[in-house]
């Protein structure tokens, strides 16, 4: 061998790879979360809506953006989160803390249990077969009124303060709070996921599930593993939900609202993580926006966003900052040329 | 694109007088769906208020002869969950400062705002959602539309009156269904007839061939429909003219699917069929023709009174009455107990707020379609006065 | 008592409906094999690639490595034990740099892909041994380069420097020169020269002067079954071959 | 008993028949071009809104329905030349946002230009009436409906398995890379396909209306049945997703005759049973897989 091997121009160390952020990049979103609290505190009804969205959109970001998981049935376990959290505080306790962890439970168990059926399947089929699951559930929901609501929702629902202290107050404080917490927990979880080797080992099945096999990786292991995480975590959204608006509707079940989370998603930016939060916030600015104007024009809004961002930005919004930083920084992302 | 532009001159209208505010402005917010599947709540409640505004200013005085302009702040629940409903009440509230809140097409979205009302102390004006419990959700709550069983319990007396001794039923696969069901059965059942059949027919439903044939089989003297008003509740009653139910002399019996909003989509063939409510848009009161041709000269030929429309323009009066008696800024309890017992001439005709229920009291027609002009009109042919929700009274308020 | 073979296949035999791709086939590699495998279009060789790694299920047969039976499990579970491919067609992760595909491999091998939270020092030796693997192939230079952007002969070198990472008893090289042109074979070349002698290498090749150089050992495959096995020169002389290779049939 | 079963299945038909004029535009262009198109109820339904808007003007039923069957195909030509082209090499999350986008874009603009309400689709007057069919007497635009859809599919299968066409059809949607290499104009083909396809949607949507109606949210209510249809057929499959059509609207009347408290469920669960037993659908149109 002849040529002189040149230096890496990344340190060995550093998780490669992505989403590489700098300091300043991480603590802005939990900043601006901060700050919104001070500042804008008439609109903390909707902060905590957005940051279940957030949580709800980052949960389908490992399952559909790393896994390459794509499914249509996650309101199933958004839902199935908020129905579990919303009859544990009516029928057994009404501590949210337990009843979250009761809720997360719940949606994890159910998505080992489905994950296990139908992840051996894969593109339309499974498509299909998410929402069929996600209809039969918003079925279920329906009929079996005593104890969902039914078509009335799921009332009564009373929460003991936090830790004996927190009130759930009408001003939205304490849930504010609560779900920007749970939603970095779950983040930095998330995140240091991503980041490990069993991340880098769903982003390869993503882009080749064959290879991963030829590799030795279990795929469909992998695969129920993150799904059942996924799922977990958007029960955990769903409890959120349930616990700050103390009323679960059948809507959480509907497809419409697996699609809603997708869009945001995809708008942000999948495998960014961050996308999530720039995802909903824009989703739930421009639908406010937009809905003052004229309320007919939101979809017609909504779906030119959808094209635009499908046929000029792959990488979502977050792709724009991308480009932006590319702009003024050079590349930084691709490999030096010959 | 006309619309949109036109909705932004709305806002633009709306956002001038807020500049040069000087008369003090009573807001009041009103949350229904503008987008999705129950778009058509929203454009008809805005459409009778405005119309409301039209005719009687924006501007009331009140008890201490100052002005109050009554401003309404429209907000899209686009058809989404009721956790959005909450979401937009709580900003109304907190940023709007809204003294009402008000609309609300669907009963989820009416019972998640309970706690915000009942903790705000904001009166709110439910002007569609028709579950019998929801102002049993909070002591804020005043409802000016209808309850089911008031429809149902009605429709099921009247069958047992004349001449209907068997009857079939056909509900939409939701709450409001299984009340209707439940009433009219209980009533009908009372009376002497006997229901021979029931079914529940899941809510999006347009493909009612099989129903149809099942109760073609079973031979009733009636079938009575509960269907959610727009495609299913049309579907339905063309699926009994084509299946022939109609031909077997087998009696159609509904609530609101024959609303004349929806007969021109009917041909001759639904002459007959009966329906139990509690606005037959044909009655002949100054009001309801004032509301009419007050919705025609603005908003053109087509637009037309609905029961979302009565709802919307009494709730108005309800509000401005309160507002000219209170003032701007009284208690929410107090502007309720002005409610309370409050009797209005609606375009529907008579109504009373309960004083003990916060419940609509109000007569409910029994009308027919037939042909009056080369046109399908609903036609009273029996009336009961002043129904009281029959829910209420089979579940008293516990003390 | 002689140690057991590092693979040994024996009666293997696959059938697509009527058609036979496999028919009883035996192959025996010791450790340190190095053994070509060469049939015409349609001999049945890659499928026969596909039963050995688990990619598509034997009718009959058994299958040993290392002494132990492996026809039942999948393939995932087949390279845990040591049995390695690479690709006829390119499954590289085309989104990552070269480094990370081969450091991937060796997590997985090292069992630490299961580890879901952040482990930077485990990971660090991952990428440091890949960076060490591909330098050894003599491809240290392209360990920072997106796939996507590497020319073919050198995502072919990285194939196979994913494929020694994975501590294989058995490799097999489906067509590792093919598709390369011309003037990048002699990397090729120089990359299987230097293959670590203790494993057991089955090549699959259509390029005639690879396999010559290269096996010591040729498996003649012919219709689904072997047809020939023996020493290069004793292969390139054998009239069947020939008249295989020239399209007659030999009765 | 006969009579019975016989108007079960009439009943099962004229529905399955809706299903199969508006899905197999669907099946085919997602077995050709590989699109994951769930904006094709969006063409039904503009045909829905078209024949509406022409009948209650006065206009003629049946020329109504061939202006709506011309409206949707020019559509289709234009939405497939200007949209779809970019993402026949995208992968399927982002045709599945595109299309979605597609359906906002749509249900928008119905109700922006015929509002909110349902919209009646006017027929003749003899096809609202139950006629007498020897046993008993059956809806008229029940037989109606069974009738075009049997025409549609004798001459579907006719070309798609009988002509040139068709077999240029087949085997691109084997393999669209081998069409293209043997110098077939995929792109043409691809377009045609998506007009034609099109265009039958605009007609099941016309004519289908007085089974499923026609509203604004059309397009995503009658989404899951559409794709059930495609997939439990096979994608790409013609015959497949005619058995899947016809056997959804037994099916699903059966359910509601027999079992009307668990229909609802009864057919998810069906859906869901057979797509683990038989992923790739029924009747699947590649042969390996």
């Amino acid at each position: 061998m002849s040529a002189p091997t040149p230096k890496p121009t990344s340190p060995l160390g550093e998780m490669t790879g992505p989403g590489r952020f700098s300091l300043v990049g991480h603590a802005l979103p939990w900043l601006v979360i901060a700050a919104f609290y001070f500042l804008v505190d008439d609109y903390l009804g909707l902060g905590t809506q957005v940051m279940i969205w957030v949580l709800f959109a980052l949960s389908l970001d490992l399952a559909l953006g790393y896994a390459g998981i794509v499914t249509l049935g996650h309101a199933a376990f958004y839902g199935l989160g908020a129905y579990a959290a919303g009859i544990f505080s009516i029928h057994v306790s009404q501590d949210p803390i337990l009843g979250h962890f009761f809720a997360i439970g719940v949606t994890a168990l159910f998505g080992l249990l489905s994950g296990a059926l139908i992840l051996h399947t894969t593109g339309v089929t499974f498509l299909m077969l998410t929402l069929v699951i996600v209809s039969i559930m918003f079925e279920i929901g329906n009929q079996a009124r005593g104890l969902t609501g039914g078509d009335d929702g799921l009332q009564g629902i009373r929460l003991d303060p936090i830790f004996g202290v927190f009130d759930f107050d009408l001003w939205g404080h304490t849930a504010y709070i609560y779900t920007a917490v749970v939603l970095f927990i779950w983040f930095v979880i998330a995140w240091r996921l991503v980041h490990s080797p069993f991340g880098r080992s769903l982003d390869g099945i993503r882009q080749n599930a064959r290879r991963m096999r030829a590799i030795g990786t279990p795929v469909w292991w992998r695969l129920l593993a993150i799904y059942t995480i996924s799922a977990a975590m958007a029960g955990s959204a769903g409890a959120l939900s349930a616990h700050a608006t103390k009323f679960v509707g059948l809507s959480v079940l509907s497809l419409l609202t697996s699609g809603v989370v997708t869009v945001m998603l995809i708008l942000g930016g999948t495998r960014r993580l961050y996308g999530a939060f720039i995802g909903a916030a824009i989703y739930y600015i421009v639908q406010e926006w937009t809905a003052q104007i004229s309320p007919y024009f939101w979809e017609f809004v909504v779906g030119i966003m959808l094209i635009a961002t499908v046929l000029f930005l792959d990488g979502g919004l977050m792709e724009l900052g991308d480009r932006g930083a590319r702009l003024l920084g050079g590349r930084r992302r691709a490999g030096g040329g010959e | 694109m006309k619309r949109f532009i036109r909705a932004a001159g709305v806002v633009a209208a709306l956002a001038l007088p807020m500049a040069s505010a000087s008369a003090d402005v009573v807001k009041v917010g009103l949350l229904a769906d503008f987008t999705g599947a129950f778009a058509v709540w929203g454009s008809q409640f805005q459409q009778a208020i405005k119309a409301y505004q039209e005719v009687h200013g924006t501007k009331i005085k009140g008890p201490d002869g100052k002005e109050n302009e009554i401003q309404f702040v429209y907000r899209d629940l686009t058809s989404a969950g009721p956790e959005k409903a909450k979401q937009l009440a709580e900003e109304l509230v907190l940023r709007e400062k809204v003294k009402f809140l008000a609309g609300f097409d669907l009963s989820p979205q009416a019972m998640s705002v309970a706690d915000i009302a009942t903790q705000a102390k904001i009166p709110t004006i439910i002007m569609n959602a028709a579950t019998a419990s929801i102002t049993r959700g909070s002591p804020y709550f005043v409802r000016v539309s209808m309850t089911i069983p008031q429809h149902g319990a009605a429709a099921g007396r009247w069958a047992a009156k004349n001449g209907v001794k068997t009857a079939y039923t056909i509900v939409s696969d939701y709450a409001p269904g299984y009340d209707a069901e439940n009433f009219f059965t209980k009533e009908f059942e009372k009376g002497g007839g006997k229901v021979i059949g029931s079914e529940r027919s899941p809510q999006q439903e347009t493909n009612y061939a099989a129903y149809m044939e099942k109760v073609l089989r079973a031979k009733p003297d009636a079938l009575f429909m509960f269907q959610p008003a727009g495609s299913p509740s049309l579907a339905f009653v063309k699926a009994y003219i084509e299946r022939g139910l109609k031909a077997a002399g087998i009696k159609l019996i509904g609530t609101g699917e024959m609303q004349q909003i929806f007969l021109p989509q009917f041909n001759d063939d639904a002459i007959g069929v009966v329906t139990s409510f509690h606005y037959t848009e044909t009655n002949k009161n100054p009001e309801n023709i004032a509301l009419r041709a007050q919705l025609k000269k603005m908003f053109g030929q087509d637009a037309d009174a609905d029961i979302a429309s009565v709802a919307a323009w009494d709730g108005t009066d309800l509000i401005y009455q309160a507002v000219a008696a209170l003032g701007p800024s009284a208690d929410g309890l107090k502007y309720v107990d002005f409610f309370k017992g409050k009797k209005l001439n609606s375009p529907r005709g008579p109504i009373m707020i309960d004083p003990d229920e916060r419940d609509v009291i109000q007569n409910i027609y029994i009308r027919q379609v037939e042909k009056r002009d080369g046109k399908l009109v609903n036609i009273d042919i029996g009336q009961e006065d002043m129904v009281k929700d029959p829910w209420k009274l089979e579940n008293p308020a516990k003390k | 008592m002689s140690a057991p073979m590092a693979l040994s296949v024996r009666g293997l035999s696959k059938n697509f409906g009527a058609i036979s791709v496999a028919k009883s086939i035996d192959v025996d590699l010791e450790a340190g094999a190095r053994v070509g495998l060469i049939g015409p279009n349609g001999a049945g060789k890659t499928t026969f690639v596909n039963l050995l790694t688990g990619f598509i299920r034997p009718d009959a047969g058994e299958i040993s490595l290392g002494g132990e039976r492996i026809e039942g499990l999948k393939a995932e579970e087949r390279v845990r034990r040591g049995l390695a491919r690479t690709h006829q067609i390119n499954t590289l992760l085309t989104e990552e740099n070269a480094r990370d595909n081969v450091a991937i491999a060796i997590a997985e091998r090292e069992k630490f892909a299961w580890r879901m939270m952040r482990c930077k020092p485990q990971w660090r030796q991952c990428l440091e041994e890949a960076q060490a693997r591909l330098e050894a192939i003599g491809a240290g230079a392209i360990g920072d380069r997106r796939v996507s952007l590497l020319p073919y002969g050198q995502q072919r070198l990285l194939e196979i420097a994913i494929g020694l990472a994975l501590k294989p008893r058995v490799l097999l090289l489906d067509e590792p020169a093919a598709g390369i042109p011309s003037s990048e074979t002699h990397l090729i070349h120089e990359a299987l020269d230097r293959l670590p002698a203790d494993i057991a290498i089955l090549i699959i090749e259509h390029d005639m002067d690879v396999i010559f150089r290269f096996a010591k050992e040729i498996i003649v495959l012919f219709q689904g079954a072997v047809l020939m096995r023996g020493a290069p020169a004793d292969i390139a002389a054998d009239p069947q071959v020939r008249a295989v290779y020239l399209g007659r049939t030999v009765v | 008993m006969f009579s019975f079963a016989l108007t079960i299945l009439l009943d099962g038909l004229s529905y399955g028949m809706v299903l199969f004029l508006i899905s197999v535009g669907l099946t085919i262009t997602m077995g050709l071009m590989r699109v994951v198109n769930l904006a094709h109820g969006s063409f039904a339904m503009i045909g829905g809104y078209v024949a509406g808007y022409l009948t209650q003007h006065g206009m003629n039923f049946f020329l109504a329905v061939g202006a709506a069957v011309i409206v949707s195909g020019l559509l289709g030509a234009v939405v497939e030349t200007t949209v779809y082209r970019p993402l026949y090499r995208k992968g399927e999350l982002a045709q599945v946002l595109l299309t979605i986008g597609l359906v906002f874009v749509a249900t928008a603009g119905v109700t922006e230009v015929f509002g909110a309400f349902p919209y009646n689709v006017k027929m003749p007057e003899y096809l609202t009436q139950p006629v007498d069919i020897g046993f008993r007497t059956y809806p008229a635009y029940r037989l109606f409906l069974i009738a075009v859809g049997a025409v549609v599919a004798a001459v579907l299968w006719y070309v798609i398995d009988g002509s040139i066409l068709g077999a240029r059809l087949r085997a691109a949607v084997d393999n669209a890379r081998m069409a293209r290499a043997v110098g077939m104009n995929v792109n043409v083909l691809f377009t045609g396909t998506f007009v034609v396809g099109c265009g039958l949607a605009g007609l099941g949507g016309a004519i289908g209306a007085g089974v499923m109606a026609m509203e604004p949210s059309y397009a995503l209510k009658y989404l899951r049945l559409f794709l059930i249809v495609v997939i439990v057929g096979g994608e790409g499959s013609f015959k497949g997703s005619l058995v899947a059509a016809l056997a959804l609207g037994v099916i699903d009347t059966l359910g509601k005759y027999f079992f009307s408290q668990a229909a609802s469920y009864l057919l998810y669960a069906a859906v869901f049973a057979l797509l683990l037993w038989r992923p790739q659908g029924l009747l699947p149109a590649k042969s390996a897989a």
